[in-house]
């Protein structure tokens, strides 16, 4: 780890991707030295976050940059346990992604390589930022800047579903953020006269408990990265971008933004106590709860694999919502270990759709008969994402329903309880059924007269198949040994 | 009876208010461009009006210093006029030149055939 | 030192007068341009020491020809106009290094020296209205700026450019005749032309023709918005913005709407609001409804734009909807939200507007259509333009938040929820329009129009850029915008006499 | 009209006159009313009667174009030029009272100078508009 001091590694973290997304272009002639650069860049900022780790389990709490801009609003960066977690998890998944990007985009010979690596390291960028945000205000910039660098990647393909989706994309993350973020960040400001997150809340005895869920819902609705539904288009509509575009952001960096901003607002902004004693956060229990089981229906019956797992991330996200608004200390946590449980999975299931794409052009669930016999070791890893997903041991996904469910027992409440076991269920029936597919059918030849046409393939290419190896395997660490996420999550609420 | 008595003392201010509406209404209503201008012109004048007709004091002569005179008319109007009057000749001056070049580019200067002709395009 | 500093308000206004005069003498256009940028970069130099000045002393009084008011003209300089004259005069000379090429370009040889000449007189006449403190005056320079900008917009090279003129002439001279009746009428009630003076004497007069003190303020005020193209009075600006040449459009985009903003403020605050109760007056009630439907309205037009700059036109427009809505809402943080946008905008448009000259300099076109692909020929100059249309949207981080924040928390304070959600709901149609932009620059195969173009030269580049970056920058130190702004606003509230009811 | 014996005969007695009408409306500016807009509009007026009886061309041999498209900004300048003596003397802009031993005397003096300079303004832009619009569509 790196020996320096804990203040000059949080600038560290927050100036590194940029910087890469400033040299990487310099090489767009030479692919080898600017995918290099994309892996020193992403290791370096690994390894800086990784470094932070000791400094905040001692109860430090390192900061950078206080720039006051105005009305009490300021650009200033702290890091939390929370904060820390997330970090942790998107920058050494980057670095993971990246490996697995370069298998990607060459195996499928993408245009626009160059831009493609930039936007990235301004995203990650973007999500540093959210990470270590002190206040409302530095997370909502860092916020716009995230949606912003991830729709030319999700545009990418630049052709008329692409340019589709980016515009939904866009309308629906700025429009969000915009209409309803916004104003309740001014109106949290004229209330409170203070943005900073603190623990407890800035939102005790400020106003009624009526308006105070009605703020709440411009939180929740406004950070349209969360996906809460009715605001969940933009998710499936962004599958149309790469593979590993929609491994790390749209399955961890952009949509657990979303749920990371929301447990920061209703940990540090609202306060826990505050909203369980004013009962102004009950509805959202409702809100949350519909999205997981509304998701999980729609998921059932999309037969491409990519839109699939979109709305398992539609549901997924709701999880850590439903686990917030349940407001007991103990569900925030699993709200947090959800935040990381989900991450390593879906990007698992993620690499190992575009494995598919990759070696076998595939996309439907359908053409997946037999496939894995062709491929074990894609498919292997994919299962255990699944089996994760579902929320079964020895995965990690066990560990967040299992502190959600105390939770909800521990308050007694069994609605959510209710939601949980209901989605559970639904998540087998979505998922088991590709794995049965997969493993256990045979591979049907749909046009005996093209059979020769037919693509014969093995695995994908070696990087690929590394970076969903290495996630599978830290789907089943995680539940091994969840010490490091279960300590800082605790921290997060004063344990 | 009162009202009447008002309007005819305010004789000066019901001119004005006759000539601006015309101008306006001059404007507003004519496709002509040189009419228009015309128009504007008048609408102009009015204002030279109001603030003349206000300015003589009755039995004042010109605020030429005399020992002999003691009642001026106000000098202050006058001066604000004449540079009214200047910018008006101004704007008419261009507007005119501006309206000859109209009349060299389109062969027209009535608004609705020149607006005709940039639908076509 | 002190003998010139003494005099910096007459200077403000003398040395680009003179500049003007003897530019009417040189023929050569290059010539002019050197002879043109030299006396517009003197006039920030000289509006910073005023400001500076103004922020440390408080507020200057300049008598001309040292006759002192109300008899006199007097040059009134307050922390309100160093700011705006530090600002009009700031960004026409960032603008004017670019101003060679794009003006060569498209302006004949030989006329090239008179556009420099009267680019020279509107700026005077700008610099004009702020810096007087005299009812009338303001009326000469607003007729001074107006006149010369009907010639600008009448060089254009498309002979709609003439028709524009045209039709921006009339409207214009109806605006400055109705400010001059407006004037006329507090003459003639209050004895007076200077603004602080009117303002001492109004309340007395309010008391005897209680009438003819509102239909001043009902004159004055339609004359000024038809100068600041508040909706419904914008109808002159789209076509004259459009076809004007790329350097005028953003010259005059950039700065002759906010010093008609300027007036407003004066008049409305200073003079109204330090008599009468403004509150009661029906300020706000005739705003509120304008700004929305400008916020609105104008944007959707932008929306189904093809021209470029007529679409940025439209956008001026719902961004003044935003200025006059900060207005309305007469309260600290909307007030200041007013006049920071004033100068974000600024900066924006005039970024967005010499981005688009850049493009019409190389492409030759600014139809949307056309400029497939431009992104990819002329990387730098649509970055530019897409990080202004970022700032216009409001992104945070970027100097239109800073305004937009400003204006929701004083709508917030005025209890008034629903505009600003209004503020932030319009902001998205921005987010459309220059989307459309970007997906057709970025998105879309090279089209025949850009494959040949490139960055424009540097000399024009580096205008561009820098608007540009500044639009950015004021989104992080806002000492120099929101800080002035907010001090300006302390300064017109705490000036304004208030009923007992508020 | 040119062949008009009656007209050109009499405008060539009228014009000096009206220059030196001008003349005089122009200093009498001083004790009544006159001053330099009017006589400009009167100077300018004699040599637009000429122009149009001589036709245009003759006129321009007395009065070039280059010369009136001088002659508007010069007078402007004479204008802006005296104000800024007042400046160059350390007083503010339009500060006549430095022209002579006392202000007002300086005042006077300086006002016959912007007065000057406004005839030959005004009268070189109505000459210059004279010539611009018939020059047009021939």
């Amino acid at each position: 780890m790196l020996g320096l001091a804990p203040d000059t590694l949080v600038m560290a973290a927050l100036t590194i991707p940029i910087l890469g997304a400033i040299v990487i272009p310099l090489f767009h002639n030479a692919p080898n030295i600017r995918e290099s650069v994309t892996l020193i860049t992403a290791g370096a900022l690994a390894l800086s976050v990784w470094s932070l780790l000791p400094h905040v389990l001692a109860g430090g709490r390192p900061a950078a940059i206080d720039i006051a801009v105005v009305l009490g609003l300021s650009v200033a960066f702290a890091v939390e346990p929370l904060g820390l977690l997330f970090a942790l998890i998107a920058s050494t998944l980057w670095f993971v992604t990246s490996v697995y990007a370069i298998g990607y985009m060459r195996g499928n010979d993408e245009p626009r390589q160059t831009s493609f690596y930039v936007c990235f390291a301004v995203a990650l960028w973007a999500t540093m930022g959210i990470a270590f945000a002190k206040n409302l205000f530095t997370l909502f910039i860092f916020y716009e800047i995230l949606t912003l660098s991830t729709y030319p990647l999700v545009a990418h393909k630049a052709n008329g579903e692409a340019i589709r989706a980016g515009r939904i994309y866009l309308l629906i993350l700025i429009g969000t953020s915009m209409v309803l973020l916004l104003p309740a960040i001014a109106w949290t400001w004229v209330l409170a006269g203070t943005l900073d997150f603190t623990p407890g809340g800035i939102l005790a005895n400020k106003t009624t408990p009526l308006l105070l869920g009605v703020l709440l819902a411009l939180f929740a609705f406004g950070i349209g990265k969360a996906a809460l539904m009715p605001f969940h288009f933009w998710l499936p509509a962004a599958m149309v971008a790469p593979t590993p575009v929609s491994a790390l952001l749209h399955a961890v960096a952009v949509v657990k933004a979303g749920v990371f901003t929301i447990l920061k607002v209703v940990v540090y902004i609202f306060g826990i106590e505050t909203l369980a004693y004013t009962g102004a956060g009950s509805w959202l229990v409702y809100a949350a709860g519909f999205t997981v089981i509304a998701a999980s229906l729609v998921a059932l019956k999309k037969d491409n694999l990519k839109a699939r797992l979109a709305y398992s991330t539609v549901s997924q996200l709701s999880y850590v919502i439903l686990a917030a608004a349940i407001l007991a200390p103990i569900s925030a946590v699993g709200a947090a270990l959800h935040i990381a449980a989900h991450a390593v999975s879906k990007i698992t299931l993620f690499f190992a759709a575009g494995s598919i794409y990759t070696a076998a052009h595939k996309t439907e669930i359908s053409e997946l008969a037999g496939i894995g016999r062709r491929m074990p070791w894609t498919m292997g890893a994919f299962a255990i994402g699944a089996i994760s997903m579902i929320g079964l041991p020895p995965t990690a996904g066990f560990l967040g329903k299992w502190f959600m469910l105390t939770g909800a027992m521990q308050t007694g409440q069994w609605l959510p309880i209710a939601v949980i076991i209901a989605s559970t269920l639904l998540n087998a029936a979505y998922f088991l059924p590709i794995v049965y597919t997969a493993f256990f059918e045979r591979e049907r030849v749909a046009h005996p007269a093209g059979a020769a046409a037919a693509h014969e393939h093995g695995e994908a290419p070696l990087p690929i198949v590394i970076a969903l190896t290495a996630t599978a395997a830290a789907t089943v660490a995680l539940f091994l040994f969840p010490q490091l996420p279960l300590r800082l999550a605790q921290m997060m609420v004063g344990g | 009876m009162d009202g009447l008595k008002n309007f005819i003392e305010h004789y000066n201010y019901v001119a004005t208010i006759v000539l601006m509406v015309a101008g306006l209404y001059i404007v507003i209503a004519r496709g002509n461009m040189i009419k228009k201008l015309i128009g504007l012109s008048l609408f102009q004048t009015s204002v030279y009006l109001l603030y003349i007709a206000p300015g003589k004091i009755i039995g004042g002569t010109p605020p030429v210093l005399d020992p002999k005179i003691t009642v001026y008319s106000n000098p202050l109007p006058h001066v604000l006029i004449l540079t009214a009057i200047v910018v008006g000749i101004a704007t008419i001056a261009l507007g005119l030149a501006i309206v000859t070049r109209i009349n060299e580019a389109y062969g027209t200067i009535e608004e609705d055939e020149i607006f005709a002709r940039e639908e076509q395009e | 030192m002190s003998a010139i500093s003494a005099q910096l308000p007459g200077l403000q206004v003398v040395v680009p007068l003179l500049g003007a005069i003897i530019a009417a003498f040189i023929r050569r256009g290059t010539l002019a341009w050197a002879w043109a940028t030299l006396i517009t970069a003197a006039t920030p130099v000289m509006a910073f020491a005023l400001l500076v000045q103004v922020w440390a002393n408080g507020p200057i009084s300049y008598h001309l020809g040292g006759w002192p008011p109300p008899i006199g003209i007097e040059y009134r300089v307050d922390l309100l106009n160093a700011f705006v004259l530090m600002l009009v005069s700031l960004v026409s000379a960032i603008m004017m290094p670019y101003a060679r090429r794009s003006v060569a370009h498209e302006i004949d040889g030989d006329k090239q020296a008179w556009f420099y000449c009267m680019y020279l007189l509107c700026l005077t006449g700008l610099l004009g209205i702020t810096i007087t403190g005299d009812a009338f005056n303001a009326f000469v320079f607003l007729e001074i700026s107006s006149l010369s900008s009907y010639v600008l917009i009448a060089m254009g090279r498309d002979r709609r450019a003439l028709v524009a003129s045209y039709q921006y002439l009339i409207v214009g001279t109806i605006g400055a005749t109705f400010y001059v009746v407006g004037v006329g009428l507090l003459y003639l009630v209050t004895g007076s032309l200077n603004f602080a003076d009117i303002a001492t004497r109004l309340a007395d007069a309010n008391v005897m023709f209680p009438r003819p003190v509102l239909a001043a303020l009902a004159f004055l005020f339609v004359g000024i918005s038809l100068k600041l193209a508040l909706f419904p009075l914008h109808v002159w600006l789209p076509n004259a913005y459009a076809y004007a040449p790329s350097f005028a459009t953003a010259f005059l985009a950039a700065t002759a709407t906010k010093v008609a903003i300027y007036l407003f403020l004066r008049i409305g605050f200073s003079v109204y609001g330090v008599a009468l109760d403004i509150k009661a007056l029906p300020i706000s009630a005739v705003l509120y409804p304008l700004s929305v439907a400008a916020m609105f309205i104008a944007s959707i037009l932008a929306v189904y734009e093809q021209n470029l700059k007529r679409m940025l036109a439209y956008s001026s427009v719902a961004q003044i909807g935003y200025i006059t809505l900060g207005i309305a809402l007469m309260n600290q943080a909307g007030l200041t939200g007013a006049i920071v946008h004033l100068f974000n905008h600024a900066l924006i448009k005039g970024g967005l507007f010499l981005a688009l000259g850049a493009v019409v300099y190389r492409a030759g076109t600014i139809k949307l259509d056309d400029l497939g692909g431009v992104g990819r020929t002329m990387p730098l100059t649509l970055a530019a333009f897409v990080l202004a249309g970022m700032s216009l949207m409001g992104v945070p981080g970027t100097a239109g938040f800073i305004s937009k924040y400003y204006l929701v928390v004083g709508a917030f304070d005025a209890g008034l929820w629903p505009v600003a959600f209004l503020i932030v709901a319009s902001s998205l149609i921005a987010l459309v329009y220059i989307g459309r932009v970007v997906e057709i620059a970025y998105f879309r195969p090279v089209s025949e129009a850009v494959a040949h173009a490139k960055d424009p030269p540097l000399m024009m580049l580096v205008p561009i850029l820098v608007l540009t970056i500044a639009s950015i920058y004021f989104g992080i130190d806002t000492e120099l915008s929101a800080g002035v702004a907010n001090r300006i606003a302390e300064g017109l509230i705490g000036a304004l006499k208030l009923g007992e009811a508020h | 009209m040119r062949r008009d014996l009656i007209l050109r005969i009499g405008v060539k007695l009228i014009i000096p006159f009206m220059m030196l009408f001008a003349l005089y409306v122009q200093l009498h500016g001083d004790y009544g009313p006159g001053g330099g807009f009017q006589a400009g509009v009167i100077m300018a007026g004699a040599v637009i009667v000429y122009a149009l009886i001589f036709g245009i061309e003759e006129a321009q041999r007395v009065v070039p174009r280059r010369l009136v498209e001088m002659l508007v900004p010069l007078g402007v300048l004479i204008y802006a030029g005296t104000g800024v003596i007042g400046l160059l003397h350390g007083q503010n802009f339009l500060d006549y009272s430095v022209l002579a031993a006392d202000a007002a005397h300086g005042r006077e003096r300086g006002i016959l100078l912007v007065e000057a300079g406004v005839l030959v303004t005004v009268s070189s832009t109505m000459i210059a508009l004279f010539y611009a619009f018939s020059e047009r569509g021939r």
